[in-house]
């Protein structure tokens, strides 16, 4: 359990980061083309979960815990979404595509859990880098 | 219009994440119950047939705001192998069935 | 069925009530964000119109069973002379204005 | 804030006992007959605060910590309300009932904290009795 103390401005960075995100994914909702496996939330997520992992490699983001809360749990926290993905498992299993439902499962899993691995060794390949200026 | 609405709804949903996660420890208890909660919603407001805008305001801004995937893998693979693999597990079937359940109780109501 | 879905919303709310009421220290913020926080989806729900059984679920159970004036109540009278002034003025202003945005931004959406 | 652990037993209690209390509200409310001022949350938020001050005056209240939340924050939490009194005083002040909203507010306070120190009273008169014996 945390028990740094918690603080109001983090709040608010978390509330602005996280509207930025879900505005961000409302886009690449609306611009997204239908098909039968929702590709887009697949996108959004696989990018939002390598991206998180990468943060660190920000010099920005290691400096300012500010900067790490609107980015982190605040942008990409709002622009990425697990209910959405349940939504949409639950919706193509209920209509009769329970392969499609299954493969949107999968993919999501192994995709994002192989892009938020990908983005921590990303941003630990940089810290020698640092170390060594 | 819409836009704005998913925009507050997500301002609303992530710092009460932000909240909830405080409550993980080794095993990521606060945001398993995030994605939970937010799927069991998702799935209850989607059951309901809530219009355009209600719908913008309350699952994909509040709802996706609220659970978030990123965080989820991260912290899976940054876990213990023995945490891992529950984690993983655990997530999956709460948030889809947890969704189901939702959608079925709304859909019982209406 | 009314009865059973308004048990089933506080099931729901008072747990999630308990979490947040962890961050409650000297002032208890926590209980006035659960006060606020239920009093805006209170409002919010109300103007949306929702069905009897989807009203008794997610206002009169969850809302209802997430918000409590018992505990604010307790916590006014027991907190230093400097707190209680604030926590009732907070509370009270935060939990009837919040209810008033939630059914402006609801009625806005209907 | 609270840096004790988190029990899954405590949330459980908290759930039942607040399903609970508010099935006694419903109840409540569905017997009330309809007045301008909602009279029945009046008494469910005073007498509850009462119940809750006074609660430590149960001896299995001072003795579990697993009795004192399914009664405390699960019963009595889920039976009081502060977004229903907040809605009833929203509808009468938008309904063109501005006196009777301010005094929902007034009176629903000021016996709502009369009740809770009574409460916090009583339950402070009966510990010297039980030292005594």
């Amino acid at each position: 359990m945390t028990t740094a103390p918690l603080r109001a401005t983090d709040l608010a960075l978390v509330a602005v980061g996280g509207a930025a995100g879900a505005l961000l994914r409302h886009l690449v909702d609306s611009v997204a083309p239908a098909t039968l496996l929702p590709w887009h939330t697949t996108a959004v997520n696989v990018v939002g979960a390598l991206a998180l992992g990468a943060l660190p490699a920000l010099a920005a983001v290691r400096r300012s815990h500010r900067v790490a809360t609107l980015l982190g749990p605040g942008v990409l926290g709002g622009f990425t979404t697990v209910s959405t993905w349940a939504g949409q498992v639950r919706e193509l299993a209920a209509s009769g595509h329970e392969v499609a439902a299954g493969a949107h499962v999968a993919l999501t899993l192994a995709a994002g859990l192989a892009a938020a691995a990908l983005g921590r060794w990303l941003a630990r390949r940089r810290e020698p880098d640092e170390a060594l200026r | 219009m819409t836009a704005l609405l998913v925009a507050l709804g997500a301002a609303a949903g992530a710092p009460l994440r932000y909240l909830l996660a405080r409550l993980d420890g080794v095993f990521p208890r606060g945001m398993l119950l995030v994605n939970t909660l937010g799927s069991v919603a998702f799935g209850l407001f989607a059951a309901l047939s809530l219009g355009e805008a209600a719908w913008a305001l309350l699952g994909t801004g509040f709802c996706g705001g609220f659970t978030s995937f990123s965080s989820f893998a991260v912290q899976a693979v940054e876990a213990p192998r023995r945490v891992r693999t529950a984690y993983v597990l655990a997530t999956t079937v709460l948030a889809i069935g947890g969704c189901a359940a939702g959608w079925a109780l709304g859909a019982a109501l209406v």
